[in-house]
């Protein structure tokens, strides 16, 4: 209850300024309309009708709901107008890239955290890798890759690693780089091997680091098919559903897409917390 | 035999005719098993070409041609549109009654390959793109018509069979809308034609195949045309992301018949010549700055109507 | 593949090897930090010629630096008149107000127990929603100029630094809290005294991650609609064209852009925690 | 000594939830303090004396009895600001220069700019830090780091000062110059000092009180009131019969502490 | 006395900079310790014990001069893991709990799992933690914390045991108690010991030779070799002549290096 009350009375206040923006701004549409049919709108027709348009600038919250349950429990979970179906689609991209690039991340920040040469020579590189706008050349993998024969899962979950990587390696180097001189010193004192230096000091003490970054991470991914998905043909996931949805200007269908998306991040950022709050504990550093 | 096709944008019919000859056996028919892949926004279908990635596109002739010029040496085998689908859509209120009244209006367009005709159709009018006084505002157009309804431009690009549709399902009438067929100002452009790379056509065997893709493509495009409904059903279960609706794919379908009316496939050399004409009369910055050669040939249809 | 590949190749070992020595012997010395990571560069980019002409790729797939490289130089101004559209004003502008709004949400959600139990979910929910999902929504709302461009970019850093400092927030130990106690000091205090220096550290990992991202909203979101100026623009419309050097210069721009802002947050971290290990240990 | 108590305990208990279950940190501990009075605090390692200092200031919240501070409840005492604290780690804050440090008390409680230049140097002195002002924490050896904490709890005017081990890692001499620093302070200033230590001669030599306590649970086996006199007190009065008396009780009560576990 | 020299040092000079200039922390230090010396080191607050302690672990590197521990440089013998260090601060790593802290170097020195188990317990034993095994560090209290960074360092066989100011956070009784042991201990192993304490009587209690240091920059000022017994001394040495001597010579060479101070 306690931890329920408030989640509900933030998402209530939402509700209202949605409520409030959405007839605010799909008035303008009303208006133009009633002035194109030469008629006046009392303030009642107003509201009713700027909740209950098929096109809305902003979709009431009810209509996003009601689309988000027809997709989820008004189809066979096979059907591709089912949007657990496409969430799955997304979802198994996704987590195949978030390993991808979790490990990555994790492999580059040791390496540097380990390695002058590569702490001087690739961090700037995986810097630059991510200012390359993705949207620009996923394409161009997704077309490499198709003529090499590789489709579906993979290319996605290329894209989805690439950009959660990022995230990792930058927490990662921080947080491998957190211990004080004293807990470093000590294992000098017992000339201790570089890999137990890592194993035995540099990651507990870079549990909070990296926990922060993997709920970064995650999302990242999540972002990253859904990019994927959009030149993958327009096919199956969230991310078609979202291209298609726009393409033919259903706004209720995008808005239900992006919150099955934005519901599963949230997922996704909550198992990271979950993992956070389990391991901490067993640390001993929960509070 | 494999064939890889691939599409100008999303599943829907527009290519209803190719997923009538998969979904009705034609291809298998001749013996081919053709993948088709569907397309999006982001798909360069030119690109996908270079890339090795299909043996045969959908494309519109301007961005051919213009990829051609930058030397990727691409060739019409066949011409099932026969007609333009293009047009500028207006808003009436906006005083627009005639392409005069453009000037300091804002336009939206197509970018990525389809900017061509518009520009090709300014030039001819005279009228500068770059938001001088005298001239036009260009917006680059997202995925759907919002800018009209959201007033934020005077005019869009729309196709008859499409976007027009999405304007009128928006509660516009066609009587608050003024539009511009491309067709109707005379600088329409050949659209969605197959397209396939030059070397390859220097093979036999890969002629063949297209021989016999191209025959029952145009079967399929015909059987479209005679079962308009059939067809777009076919087209719906087709679409992996569940996104089509039922009574837009049908609208679509007649429409598209009305386009693909009058084409056997074969491409007609003088609506090539139009074509080539409209692009080169670019004024400064035309499309492509020189008649190509050899961008399309006819035997591959010859074969295939004989 | 032909001698340019392995004639590539060749020079890519050697100067692996050579950045390998020069980082472990000359590691901290100022010319070594600028030599290495331009050397290794460079060989990226001569193995990426190599490959390229050594393989035969089309330019139309991927050009080699060389050309892109003549189509850089022969076209700055249009290239300045994007990054200025698209940087200048798009990322910029949403980059701090991203990133402005996500440090007082995580004060406000760090302050009031009600709104870190009922805000966190919710912004977390909210800040999850897919750039791609909303960049058209946004365009739609703020119009096509740069404004719905750092909408989008406000939207996007918002998540990571959100997080970042509500993680940094936490990061004071008992003994720092307790100190506080004592003097009774008022929540603006040990804020400002304590939580906020505390935090630093891990405010400038969601800075510098924010960096690349505001790029990339910027970039992405005139993938939905723009002015016929600007990277994403440019980008787009030069794929369709073929004009795959141009689109790799403009990347090109976007790459030294981000790489230069990433490395300003550096060296504003540097100044800010010079006190925190991660930054005191040679 | 008849004084109003201006600390209170009244059968103050607490327990520890430990993932290991519970550990009982005090039991019963009953104790008056008058206002202006010098209390040591001695008794073996692990036997609640820094908990109970940190009950005392509301840091901790006794699980059981009754605490008075300055006859109100001892948060409302810490709102009051009526606490300087020395914890038994200097607890400097990495991001601030030594004076940063010192001056970070005065700052919170508003005083003014010169005032504050002004404070931080004094107590920089009295501590023998005088030039080390613009160093950073991890600068300084650690008995400059402990020096550095009790300047900080030395800057602002509080009523009450508790000091958990200040001295414990400085040397004899310096330790013998700031017991008498201490005691200077402490008679011109008259706040009431509750002060940890593990030395009999420092607590003898310090203290109006002293509280001994035994270990686990916690409690208190005996509290002597001593008869040296106020104020000024010489080095040399460690010397002294009475103090040498004190002295070996305090040792006793101590080694009863002990008694069973060694 | 006159075994081979286990630490050398020559001339060792020191100077750390900081971003207030530069701070020369040791100046021409020299030394020399045979095998199975106990040496403790003494001086004031800031004179650079620690930072000398560290030198010949190899934890910072002198500016100049040249030192030597067990014939090879410094940090070869850190790499033949010679050393066992105490630090100041008892630096347990929180997130392990006390026993799993004192495991610590075996697990890295690849002892024998049932061995680790036996020595963690004996050690426990040894600092009067029996039963706090499980507890994390924050769990205890600054004396426990101290003994448990004891333990840590006894639990594995180093040849040379560095120790600074390990038992500051303890009372006299457990002090003496730990004193006793360590004696114990040394007579055993036969290891080499260097141990910075504040105390004049542990120092001379406990030690061969007692180096006293004086302030900024850091020297030595006296090396006394004590007459003393080794091997086995009974706590009440302390009231011997020759104890009251040398402590007496101690506090002169402290006070000595106090004078242009205070
Ligand atoms: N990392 C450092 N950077 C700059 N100066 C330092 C550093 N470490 C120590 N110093 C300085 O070196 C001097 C000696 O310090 P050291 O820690 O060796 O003293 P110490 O004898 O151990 O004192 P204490 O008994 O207080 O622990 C001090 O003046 C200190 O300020
Ligand atoms: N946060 C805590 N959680 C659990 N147990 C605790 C906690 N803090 C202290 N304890 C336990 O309470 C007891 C008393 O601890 P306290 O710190 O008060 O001892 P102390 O008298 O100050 O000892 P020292 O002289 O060693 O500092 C110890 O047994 C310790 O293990
Ligand atoms: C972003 C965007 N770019 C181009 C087109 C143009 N386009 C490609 S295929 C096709 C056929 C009509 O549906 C059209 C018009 C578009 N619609 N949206
Ligand atoms: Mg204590
Ligand atoms: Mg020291």
């Amino acid at each position: 209850m306690n931890r329920i009350l408030p989640v509900l009375t933030v998402v209530a206040a939402i509700v209202v300024l949605w409520y409030g923006a959405a007839v605010w701004l799909n008035s303008k549409w009303v208006y133009d309309q009633a002035a194109r049919a030469g008629t006046e709108v009392t303030t009642a027709q107003l509201i009713s009708e700027t909740m209950a348009q098929e096109r809305p600038v902003l979709p009431a919250p009810h209509q996003v709901l009601a689309g988000l349950w027809d997709g989820v429990a008004g189809q066979k979970i096979t059907s591709k107008r089912s949007l657990v179906y496409h969430g799955w689609v997304t979802l198994s991209a996704t987590m195949a890239g978030f390993v991808l690039g979790t490990a990555a991340g994790l492999i580059l920040a040791i390496g540097i955290v380990h390695s002058r040469a590569m702490d001087m020579s690739v961090m700037p590189w995986a810097i630059a890798s991510q200012t390359i706008p993705i949207l620009a050349i996923a394409p161009m993998v997704i077309v490499v890759l198709a003529s090499l024969g590789i489709k579906g899962l993979v290319p996605k979950a290329i894209i989805a690693a690439y950009l959660s990587f990022f995230p990792i390696l930058v927490g990662m180097v921080k947080g491998l780089r957190a211990p004080d001189g004293m807990q470093l010193d000590l294992l000098r004192t017992y000339n201790t091997p570089r890999a137990a230096v890592l194993w035995k000091l540099r990651l507990p003490s870079s549990m909070p680091y990296l926990f922060a970054s993997l709920k970064v991470g995650v999302a990242a991914a999540l972002v990253g098919t859904i990019v994927a998905e959009l030149p993958a043909g327009a096919t199956a996931g969230l991310g078609a559903r979202l291209l298609s949805g726009s393409y033919y200007g259903q706004t209720i269908q995008i808005w239900a897409a992006l919150f099955a998306a934005a519901l599963l991040a949230a997922a996704l950022v909550a198992v990271v917390g979950a993992l956070e709050a389990v391991t901490l504990k067993r640390m001993g550093m929960a509070r | 035999e494999e064939v890889k096709l691939q599409l100008k944008w999303v599943t829907q019919a527009q290519f209803a005719g190719y997923y009538v000859a998969k979904d009705k056996g034609f291809y298998k028919e001749e013996g081919l098993d053709v993948d088709i892949m569907p397309g999006g926004p982001d798909i360069s279908p030119t690109q996908v070409m270079a890339g090795g990635g299909a043996d045969v596109t959908v494309d519109w002739m301007p961005s051919a041609l213009a990829a051609r010029e930058k030397g990727l040496a691409l060739v019409n085998i066949a011409q099932p549109f026969k007609h333009s689908g293009m047009m500028l859509t207006c808003l009436k209120e906006t005083g627009i009654k005639g392409p005069e009244d453009f000037k300091g209006k804002t336009l939206g367009v197509w970018f990525g390959g389809n900017e061509y005709p518009f520009l090709s159709w300014m030039a001819t009018l005279g009228i500068p793109t770059d938001g001088s006084a005298e001239g036009v505002k260009v917006l680059k157009q997202g995925f759907n018509v919002d800018p009209l309804l959201q007033k934020q431009a005077a005019c869009i690009s729309t196709m008859t069979y499409n976007e027009y549709w999405q304007v009128i399902d928006a509660g516009l009438t066609p009587e608050d809308l003024v539009t511009f067929k491309y067709e109707d100002e005379g600088v329409a452009t050949l659209e969605d034609g197959l397209y396939v790379m030059e070397d390859k056509l220097k093979d036999p065997a890969f002629k063949d195949k297209m021989v016999k893709f191209v025959r029952a493509s145009m079967k399929g495009w015909k059987y479209a045309e005679a079962n308009p409904d059939e067809a777009a059903e076919i087209v719906l279960e087709n679409d992996e992301s569940g996104a089509q609706t039922e009574k837009h794919q049908k609208r679509m379908m007649g429409e598209i018949a009305k386009l693909t009316m009058g084409s056997n496939g074969a491409l007609d050399p003088a609506d090539y010549e139009r074509t080539v004409k409209i692009l080169l009369a670019g004024g400064s910055d035309p499309v492509i700055s020189k008649a190509p050669e050899g961008a399309y040939t006819l035997e591959i249809t010859d074969a295939a109507l004989k | 593949m032909s001698w340019q590949g392995w004639a590539a190749l060749a020079f890519w070992i050697a100067t692996s090897a050579l950045n390998a020595t020069i980082a472990n012997r000359w590691g901290g010395a100022r010319w070594a930090r600028i030599f290495v990571p331009v050397l290794f560069g460079i060989t990226l980019l001569v193995l990426w010629q190599g490959v390229v002409t050594g393989l035969g790729v089309s330019p139309v797939i991927l050009p080699p630096p060389s050309m892109i490289a003549a189509r850089f130089a022969e076209s700055t101004a249009l290239l300045w008149g994007d990054f200025a559209q698209t940087i200048l004003k798009g990322a910029l502008a949403g980059y701090v107000i991203g990133c402005g709004a996500a440090v007082l949400v995580a004060i406000a959600v760090d302050r009031s127990p009600f709104l870190q139990r009922g805000l966190l979910p919710v912004g977390n929910f909210v800040a999850a929603l897919p750039i791609v999902g909303i960049a058209p929504i946004l365009v739609m709302w703020f119009g096509f100029d740069w404004q719905s461009k750092a909408a989008v970019v406000v939207v996007m850093v918002f998540f990571p630094v959100l997080v970042n400092m509500v993680a940094g927030l936490a990061a004071t130990d008992a003994l720092q809290r307790d100190l506080m106690q004592t003097y009774s000091a008022t929540y603006r205090q040990s804020l400002l005294k304590m939580r906020l220096p505390a935090a630093m550290p891990f405010l400038f990992n969601g800075l510098k991650i924010a960096t690349t991202l505001a790029l990339i909203g910027a970039i992405v979101a005139e993938f939905f609609g723009s002015p016929t100026r600007g990277m994403g623009f440019r980008i787009s419309t030069a794929v369709g064209q073929l004009d795959m050097p141009l689109v790799w210069s403009e990347i090109a721009v976007a790459a030294l852009a981000g790489s230069g802002f990433f490395g300003m947050m550096v060296l504003i971290e540097k100044a800010v925690t010079f006190w925190h290990p991660s930054q005191r240990v040679k | 000594m008849a004084a109003i108590p201006i600390i209170e305990a009244r059968g103050v208990d607490l327990v520890f939830q430990t993932n290991d279950g519970p550990v009982q940190a005090l039991r019963d501990v009953n104790l008056e303090v008058a206002k202006g009075e010098f209390v040591s605090f001695i008794g073996p390692s692990g036997c609640g004396k820094t908990t109970f200092l940190r009950c005392i200031a509301a840091l901790e919240t006794p699980t059981g009895g009754t605490l008075k501070v300055r006859g109100m409840s001892a948060d409302d005492a810490r709102r009051e600001r009526s606490y300087g604290y020395v914890f038994q780690a200097a607890g400097l804050y990495p991001w601030r220069t030594i004076a940063g440090n010192i001056r970070l008390p005065l700052e919170i409680m508003g005083y003014p700019k010169p005032d504050q230049e002004a404070r931080v140097e004094k107590v920089l002195e009295l501590v023998d830090l005088k030039g080390f002002g613009k160093k950073f924490p991890w600068q300084l050896s650690g008995g400059m780091q402990q020096r550095a904490s009790i300047a900080r709890a030395l800057a602002f005017d509080a009523e009450i000062l508790l000091m958990d081990e200040p001295f414990g890692a400085l040397d004899e001499i310096v330790r013998d110059r700031l017991n008498e620093e201490l005691l200077k302070l402490w008679s011109r200033t008259g706040k009431t000092i509750g002060f940890v230590t593990h030395s009999i001669p420092e607590a003898v030599y310090l203290s109006t009180k002293i509280v001994v306590m035994s270990p686990r649970p916690g409690r208190i086996t005996d509290v002597i009131d001593s008869p040296l006199p106020r104020g000024e007190r010489p080095l040399e009065i460690r010397d002294s019969r009475e103090f040498l008396e004190i002295a070996h009780r305090v040792r006793e009560g101590l080694r009863a502490g002990h008694a069973y576990e060694v």
